[in-house]
């Protein structure tokens, strides 16, 4: 009990503290390929570290709901971080959601930003609420098929079932419904990472930022707790992408041993995907906002041909 | 007693025409009235008793005859005391002078005395003198505003009805030659000798005289295609006398049928009269729902709605279970009252707005806070919508089809009177809700009035939840005068 | 003092009618009329709200038979467990809405008849009492056709607006025609089973039904409570209807007066009809589907706050089908206890929606109350003006868009699911792939839903104020804040606690699929767990909202601890909103409709946007002096399902009036040419 | 009974009963219909005595009396009255011409022996004549009602149509019992008032009395 406890809690900083650097590697590598110096990769503590030192504004129009949205995001961040599998695949809370819980929690945290986007009263917090919104809506049913996918396999949403009918598939998972339905979720990931083509996370230009628009009127310590959320979201859906795929190299018992393993194992493979995405991203432009369902919804076809072949062709 | 019967509304049409003062024809009218419901009553307790009234070789009550008498009768009070008011409206604002109050009164009791006198004979001959006479005692009523549009009317009415009738008098004549050989001239058209012999009558003259009675007949009763008399009659009479000729005159049209029916069915076996009846009755709903949809006078409204609910009891009557049965005449007797007070809502309306547009009126509840709600609920009622008491009657012949399985012809029934909701609801709230012109005074014109509105209304309401003891005595008594001559 | 539960239940309708009668009959003295009132609709629904519960824990049935008869069918009331289920969702609904009544009715004295408003409040929630209590099928009717009128008087209340009285139209129009089949469905069901009326005997006898019959009468069936359900395309009257009536009592027409048609579709297909074939359960999980999206989509470009709410019960009644109809696949494989969690879940989400739904539209109500409109873009900055009103809106926002820790998401967990189980159920490809498939649906319809409240209750309660009504907007009355916030903590208690409404199910689930025990894992305190089926789990997910809670306030508690000790500020400072060096004003804030233009757009297909733009000018056509810019969508279902129709039948309608021209030679040609007729073909 | 004795007699006057409805469609001036209207009660009336003597039944005097007076004394006396009242323009009128009236007619009178023909046996004596005649009378009636533009002309089919309807009871079982004879020749009379009273009215209002002017009230 104690144990499980503590592997949780090992697991939930692991995340913490990982998923800042994680940005400054994804950061680091798009400057390599595009042939910048870029900053380093711990640059992301040191913004945090300095965004707690300056002074908090607020807006004057706004209400409380702009006041309480970093807490709850990062809140719900933490929680989402308590049930996902991480490094080992049985977590002290895995009774406690499965994956659908996971991304209500992170609609939790969207609705909240949202909301405060649109609290300050600015135009271009409202802009980046409304297209938010409207990207989270087509890609939710993107995000959530592959995922349904893997489910039905397993029989089970909970995450940690659904790890452990893939490792103890053997080879015999790896068939094109498995393949397919990891292609799709990797499309949704880069919508739900607020990264390019769908969005453009460096940029502070009204006119095409998305995430960026809503954290607009944040500053000071209120930044520092949605910058981190951010990137421990972030982490969160490599974990998924790389555990729920490819979980091989997780531990499934509590030793010591298997644990630093399983540690190094998954920092690997997340910052593998991380190098993926940033090249990805450095080899896309960014879309115009009204060309993003295409993606997605091929995200979803892609999906969707997981679905059918695992049921039609049995494999 | 049944004399009594008869001679009192003879009596009072005779004194009408002695008397000239307004007030004095209508105290005159409301006793007689009240002694007319009286005997009326007496003669129906006689015969659910259990023995019919029989007087002379002429004159024979069953449970059938009783019921309609209790209805006219008492439909005919509540005119009486509705149309002292209206009377008293329409000359104060001069549609018509004093003077000719007591033609009113007299043809009004003579219009009484022949239904009384369809209704209690045991000939089919003076049957249908009676129904002929209930034309003539009209028509000048329904002309009475001696206006175009009444006049058309009237003349329309007298010139349909007795064409109408005519044929149903050659189908009686017809009856007459297949019995006349059987029970000889004394008994040829009495219809209770004449369902004892039916089965040695020749058949085929039987459907003839049938399809004519039918027709005839039918006519009186507003069976389409014959029905075209009756959206003008009822529209261009004084209120109260459209209430009588759709409350109670078209019942007993629909007697006279029955009454050939009931011999028909007896020799022909129940199918042949049966399925004419349903067929006309399904005519009849079919041929209402568009002028319903889109009516926009309130008293051919009402009027066309009238066809629809005979129509309606015609395709009980034609179902012919005994569960049908009981919900045609529940269905006759929930329609008598919810549409003689409909008339009466419907004349307070018109007096009131001085139209009878329905597009012109507006914003009854506002205006008259006792006729409005009256209106909404007797049209709800009128449009089959529960907890009133033609929902109930209705949902009884509509299961009784349904029992039968009959699935296509009452579906489509179903259906049809789903549509004329449709087209109520959309008159009545036309009327009933908005903002109300500001050229109409906002008050009720007579207390008198509408208390009789709202007491007339009561069963309609109460029926719709509960039947009482009586009244299901009364249906079961009826019905077998139904089913006693078949099994 | 013990009370009999058949006294208490007389008792419920008994105050109902008194008060109807009293507030009707005191309308001179609008403040006691409306005290009474709602006095007795609230002791009505807290007796219904111990009636319920204590005869669903208790599993005990009552029957009460009134003392006269109607054609020989003796009238009478049974509430069995689903019945129960349902008297519980009508009074918690029935009590909070009528707590909040008593404010809320005041903005109506002088302009109104509170009088005429009580009366058909109380006879509204007298008649879906009884109507859910019920036993034969000619009280169903008329109990069912009552509360269509009274509600259609309720629609109508205002009715000096000429919109509300065509609203009231439509909604009549549209139920009464549902109503029809309803009637066929019954009288079929009459017959064939030989002449019974009580649903208990219907049961027993529909077996014997020929399978053509029986899918007759669930097509029937399906129509007829569809209608009223509101689902698509059958949901027309809906978003008409809701915004017409006076708040308190949308609520209780959203809220719960839809349910009934929920109630009756169980008490017909699962009580009365059983099982069925396959495709009966894939039809109602296809219009669930639908209406979910489409309800939510058409949601999202509503911009009068009713309407909006309005089309989000379309939603949510597809939310419940879905549930309903993975439990009617289930039923059809005979597998009763997956199809338990299916029912659990449309009926654990219908009361979750008869909460929230209610909630919110008691909330829509205190705004129109205090700002005296419906249209959210003349809102804003509510939030600071009236913020419990805010809060509990926001409570509400966030069950309707099914984020935890509240109880939409409760219900829809348990729907997705009921879908993921037919993906692993062993019923064919089809059914297993449409299970994802569906579930995905869902989650599109949880996101747009999201984003719709998103809008909602950002345009309403934050910001600036974007219109005079908007500033001088004041929080309402304390008992329409009680009425909300006893929702509102529903919302979070059985979000919290599912536990507690799905306890009170068992019972219902256990009378309509007779499985008898109940072995939906531990439904404790702490967790949903998935099912356990002959000692082998079949899907061992489970949740624990409690759980997650306590960890959710553990995190906020700990980053407020580190927002407050860490950094060198300690306080934050208030200033302008950065807006390129220009003063904020409230014309530069976001509106609704650009808010919702990204969806607008990406789904022009469905929405099929109309924009209009009127230019004028100074100079031809360089110098623009006004720009009119009007956006809308078309209503496709009006445009190409119901106004064409409507259109035939009036033009048919006016064709049929030569039959009676005025010509009486042509009406004597009648009777000629029937007579002829008749002696030709009747002979 | 000797009714064989008179059987030509009986046919021969039905006979002329039914041509005197043609006598009525050839008119062309209502002087001429009302002579017509009065032959034809004439001749009924002495069908009625000429069957009184016949069978013997002494009824038939008195409903050959009631025919005289009424049909062939009162009746046309109020039409003509009205005529005289109201009809400006003395001409009938009427919508087919009167090649095709005729047409028509004797299409009727030719499908009703046909029927009758069917539904009563041969050899069934007296109804064999009076039954065909008396249908032919009242569809020639109804049809001449209309076709014909007067509403005065409708009360003269009105009255055809019962005269056919009293041949074919007379003809068939020599009339119904008294009663209902006296009633029926009761609401005839009292029906035909009324109709008279009725066109006196509607000519007042509206100035004329052509059938098209009584077109107000529809749908």
């Amino acid at each position: 009990m104690l144990r499980e406890a503590a592997v949780g809690a090992y697991q939930m900083l692991l995340i913490v503290l990982f998923a800042p650097l994680l940005t400054g590697i994804i950061k680091k590598t798009k400057a390599f390929f595009q042939t910048r110096k870029g900053p380093r990769v711990f640059q992301p503590y040191y913004d945090l570290y300095k965004y707690m030192q300056k002074e908090s504004v607020v807006s004057e129009h706004a209400s409380w709901i702009f006041r309480v949205t970093p807490h709850i995001y990062l809140a719900s961040m933490l929680t989402a971080a308590a049930i996902v599998p991480v490094v080992a695949t049985k977590s002290f809370l895995d009774f406690t959601g499965d994956l659908i819980l996971i991304i209500y929690l992170f609609a939790l945290a969207r609705f909240f930003l949202a909301l405060a986007g649109l609290d300050a009263g600015s135009a271009f917090g409202g802009m980046g609420s409304s297209r938010e919104m409207a990207v989270a809506a087509i890609s939710e049913p993107a995000f959530m098929l592959p995922l349904f996918t893997m489910a039905v396999a397993a029989g089970t949403t909970n995450l940690t079932g659904i790890v452990e009918s893939v490792i103890n598939g053997g080879e015999g998972v790896l068939t094109l419904a498995h393949l397919m339905s990891f292609v799709a979720l990797f499309i949704v990931a880069v919508a739900e990472t607020g990264r390019i083509p769908v969005d453009n996370p460096d940029t502070h230009l009204e006119l095409t930022m998305i995430h960026e628009g809503m954290m607009l009127e944040y500053s000071g310590k209120n930044l520092a707790l949605l910058s981190v959320a951010v990137s421990i979201k972030q982490l969160l859906i490599f974990t998924l992408l790389v555990n729920i795929f490819f979980p091989w190299g997780i531990a499934s018992a509590f030793g010591i041993g298997a644990l630093i393993f399983g540690s190094l194992v998954f920092i690997l493979k997340v910052t593998v995907i991380g190098i993926i995405m940033a090249i990805v991203e450095t080899s896309f432009a960014k879309t115009r906002l009204f060309k993003v369902p295409d993606l997605l919804l091929g995200s979803f076809f892609i999906g969707l041909i997981g679905l059918v072949s695992k049921f039609v062709f049995r494999g | 007693m049944p004399l009594i019967l008869l001679a009192l509304p003879l009596g009072i049409a005779l004194l009408s025409m002695m008397v000239s003062n307004r007030r004095l024809l209508g105290a005159i009218s409301i006793v007689g009235s009240g002694m007319t419901v009286l005997t009326a009553l007496l003669i129906a307790r006689q015969v659910f008793a259990g023995s019919s009234v029989v007087w002379g070789q002429f004159i024979v009550i069953d449970a059938l005859s009783a019921l309609i008498l209790c209805l006219v009768a008492i439909i005919g009070l509540m005119v009486a005391l509705y149309s002292v008011g209206y009377l008293a409206h329409d000359i104060r604002i001069g549609e018509f002078s004093e003077t000719r109050v007591k033609w009113y009164y007299f043809w009004m009791y003579i219009f009484v005395f022949t239904m009384f006198l369809a209704l209690v004979s045991a000939n089919l001959g003076i049957m249908w003198v009676a129904v002929e006479g209930t034309t003539l005692a009209t028509a000048l009523l329904v002309g009475f505003y001696n206006k175009k549009n009444s006049l058309e009317a009237a003349w329309k009415y007298i010139i349909i009805c007795t064409v109408g009738i005519i044929f149903a008098l050659f189908g009686t004549l017809l009856l007459h030659y297949a019995a006349v050989s059987v029970t000889g001239e004394s008994g040829s058209l009495d219809w209770q000798t004449l369902r004892q012999v039916a089965e040695r009558l020749d058949p085929m003259l039987l459907k003839l005289a049938f399809i004519f009675a039918l027709v005839g007949f039918g006519t009186k009763v507003g069976l389409a295609p014959m029905h075209t008399w009756l959206p003008d009659a009822h529209s261009q009479a004084p209120s109260p006398i459209s209430a009588m000729l759709s409350g109670v005159l078209l019942n007993c049209a629909f007697y006279s049928i029955v009454r050939f029916h009931l011999v028909v069915s007896e020799s022909l076996g129940p199918q042949f009269s049966s399925n004419l009846i349903l067929i006309f009755g399904v005519v009849s709903i079919s041929v209402a729902l568009p002028f319903i949809l889109i009516q926009h006078d309130i008293k051919r409204l009402l009027a066309y709605s009238s066809i629809e609910h005979m129509g309606i009891i015609a395709v009980a009557v034609g179902f012919g279970s005994k569960f049908a049965l009981y919900g045609a005449f529940l269905h006759m007797i929930n329609h008598a009252l919810t549409k003689s007070s409909l008339f009466f809502i419907a004349g307070n309306v018109s007096q009131h707005y001085h139209t009878k547009r329905i597009l012109r009126i507006k914003g009854l509840l506002k205006t008259m806070p006792v006729t409005g709600p009256a209106l909404m609920i007797g049209g709800l009622a009128i449009a089959g919508a529960p907890p009133f008491s033609i929902f109930t009657s209705e949902f009884i012949i509509l299961s009784s089809g349904f029992a039968q399985g009959r699935y296509a012809v009452t579906s489509l029934i179903l259906i049809l009177i789903t549509l004329i909701f449709t087209g109520f609801i959309y008159a009545i709230s036309k009327m009933a809700f908005g903002t109300p012109p500001s050229r109409v005074k906002v008050g009720e014109d007579g207390k008198f009035g509408n208390a009789l509105i709202l007491i007339s209304l009561v069963p309609v309401v109460v029926f719709g939840v509960y039947i009482p003891g009586f009244i299901e005595d009364i249906l079961q008594q009826v019905t077998t005068v139904f089913i006693g001559g078949n099994q | 003092m013990p009370v009999s539960a058949e006294s208490l239940f007389v008792f419920m309708l008994g105050s109902l009618l008194l008060g109807a009668i009293l507030s009707y009959v005191l309308q001179k003295k609008p403040h006691i009329s409306i005290f009474m009132g709602y006095s007795f609709a609230s002791m009505a629904s807290l007796s219904g709200l111990i009636l319920g519960p204590t005869l669903l824990l208790s599993e005990r049935s009552l029957e009460i038979i009134l003392p006269w008869s109607i054609f020989g069918t003796a009238l009478q009331f049974t509430v069995d467990p689903l019945t129960a289920f349902f008297i519980t969702v009508i009074s918690v609904l029935g009590l909070s809405a009528s707590v909040f009544s008593y404010g809320y009715a005041r903005a109506y004295i002088g302009k109104q008849n509170v009088g005429l408003l009580g009366l058909f409040y109380n006879l509204f929630i007298f008649s879906m009492l009884a109507l859910v209590s019920s036993s034969n099928t000619f009280m169903f009717l008329l109990f069912w056709e009552i509360m269509s009128l009274v509600s259609y008087f309720l629609v109508v209340f205002e009715h000096q607006d000429y919109r509300v009285r065509r609203a009231g139209f439509i909604y009549i129009v549209m139920t009464h025609i549902g109503t029809a089949f309803l009637i066929i469905a019954f009288l079929i069901l009459y017959n064939e089973t030989g002449s019974y009326l009580l649903f208990s005997q219907y049961a027993g006898v529909s077996q014997s039904l020929s399978p053509t019959m029986k899918s007759v009468i669930f097509i029937l069936v399906t129509l007829g409570f569809g209608t009223k359900a509101g689902i698509v395309p059958l949901h027309i009257w809906l978003p008409k209807a809701h915004p017409a009536a006076p708040s308190n009592v949308s609520a209780l027409m959203s809220g719960i007066m839809l349910k009934t048609a929920i109630y009756g579709f169980i008490r017909i297909t699962f009580g009365v009809l059983g099982t069925g074939p396959l495709w009966w359960g894939g039809l109602i999980l296809i219009i669930g589907a639908v209406s979910a999206l489409l309800g939510v989509m058409y949601a999202l470009m509503e911009h009068d706050i009713k309407g909006l709410l309005a089309y989000h019960s379309v939603e949510n009644i597809g939310i419940i089908l879905l549930g309903i109809g993975s439990a009617l696949i289930f039923v059809s494989d005979g597998s009763h206890h997956l199809a338990m969690i299916g029912l659990t879940a449309g009926l654990f989400h219908t009361f979750n929606h008869a909460v929230f739904k209610g909630l919110l539209f008691l909330g829509a109500g205190a705004v129109h109350y205090a700002t005296h409109t419906r249209d959210i873009e003349e809102m804003g900055g509510l939030l600071k003006r009236m913020p419990w009103t805010g809060f509990f809106f926001l409570i509400g926002s966030i069950s309707i868009s099914a984020i935890p820790p509240f109880n939409g998401f409760a219900s829809e967990w348990m729907t997705f699911q009921s879908l993921l189980g037919l993906g692993t159920a062993n019923l064919g490809a089809g059914i297993n792939i449409m299970g994802p498939i569906l579930a995905a649906a869902l989650a599109l319809t949880g996101a747009l839903a999201a984003a719709c409240f998103v809008k909602a209750f950002g345009i309403m309660f934050l910001a600036l104020p974007r219109s005079a009504k908007a500033e001088k907007a004041k929080e309402v009355p304390r008992t329409m804040l009680v009425g909300m916030g006893l929702l509102a903590s529903l919302c979070f208690l059985f979000g919290v606690v599912p536990s507690l409404v799905i306890d009170l199910l068992s019972p219902v689930t256990a009378s309509l699929l007779s499985v008898v025990t109940i072995q939906m894992g531990g439904y404790d305190w702490l967790a949903i767990t998935s099912i356990i089926e002959q000692g082998t789990v079949l899907g061992a997910t489970s949740i624990s909202p409690v759980i997650m809670l306590a960890v959710l306030m553990l995190c906020a508690l700990l980053v407020y601890l580190i927002f407050t000790r860490f950094g060198k500020f300690r306080k934050t400072r208030i200033d302008e909103t950065w807006n390129c060096g220009v003063a904020q004003t409230s014309n530069m804030e976001y509106t609704a409709t650009s808010f919702s233009k990204p969806i607008r757009i990406m789904f022009r297909a469905i929405f099929r946007p109309t924009r209009k733009i009127e230019k004028e000018y100074v100079l031809k056509p360089y110098f623009t002096s006004r720009i009119k810019y009007k956006g809308g969508i078309k209503p496709f279902f009006e445009d190409t399902l119901y106004r064409p129709q409507f259109r035939f039948f009036l033009k048919l309608a006016n064709k049929f009036t030569v039959l009676q021209s005025g010509s009486i030679q042509l009406y004597l040609s009648y009777i000629f040419v029937t007579l002829v007729v008749l002696l030709i073909f009747a002979r | 009974m000797e009714m064989q004795n008179y059987q030509g007699l009986v046919d021969f006057l039905i006979e002329l009963v039914l041509a005197t409805v043609f006598l009525i469609i050839i008119a062309r001036r209502f002087n001429n219909v009302i002579m017509a209207v009065i032959i034809q009660g004439v001749l009924l009336g002495v069908l009625c005595i000429t069957l009184g003597w016949a069978t013997g039944n002494y009824e038939m005097y008195i409903a050959a009396l009631l025919t005289l007076v009424v049909k062939a004394g009162i009746i046309p006396f109020v039409l003509n009255k009205a005529v005289h009242k109201v009809a400006i323009n003395r001409v009938v009128e009427s919508f087919l011409s009167l090649k095709l009236m005729l047409l028509f007619a004797f299409c009727l009178v030719f499908t009703s022996y046909l029927v009758t023909g069917q539904v009563i046996g041969k050899g069934s004596g007296l109804i064999h004549e009076a039954l065909p005649a008396a249908i032919s009378m009242m569809l020639i009636g109804l049809f001449l009602m209309i076709n014909l533009k007067f509403p005065i002309m409708q009360i003269v089919g009105l009255v055809v149509i019962e005269n056919g309807i009293f041949l074919a009871g007379i003809g068939t079982t020599h009339g119904m019992p008294l009663v209902v004879e006296l009633g029926i020749f009761m609401d005839i009379l009292v029906g035909v008032l009324i109709m008279g009273v009725l066109v006196f009215q509607i000519n007042r209002s509206f100035d004329t009395i052509d059938t098209k002017n009584l077109r107000n009230l529809r749908g």
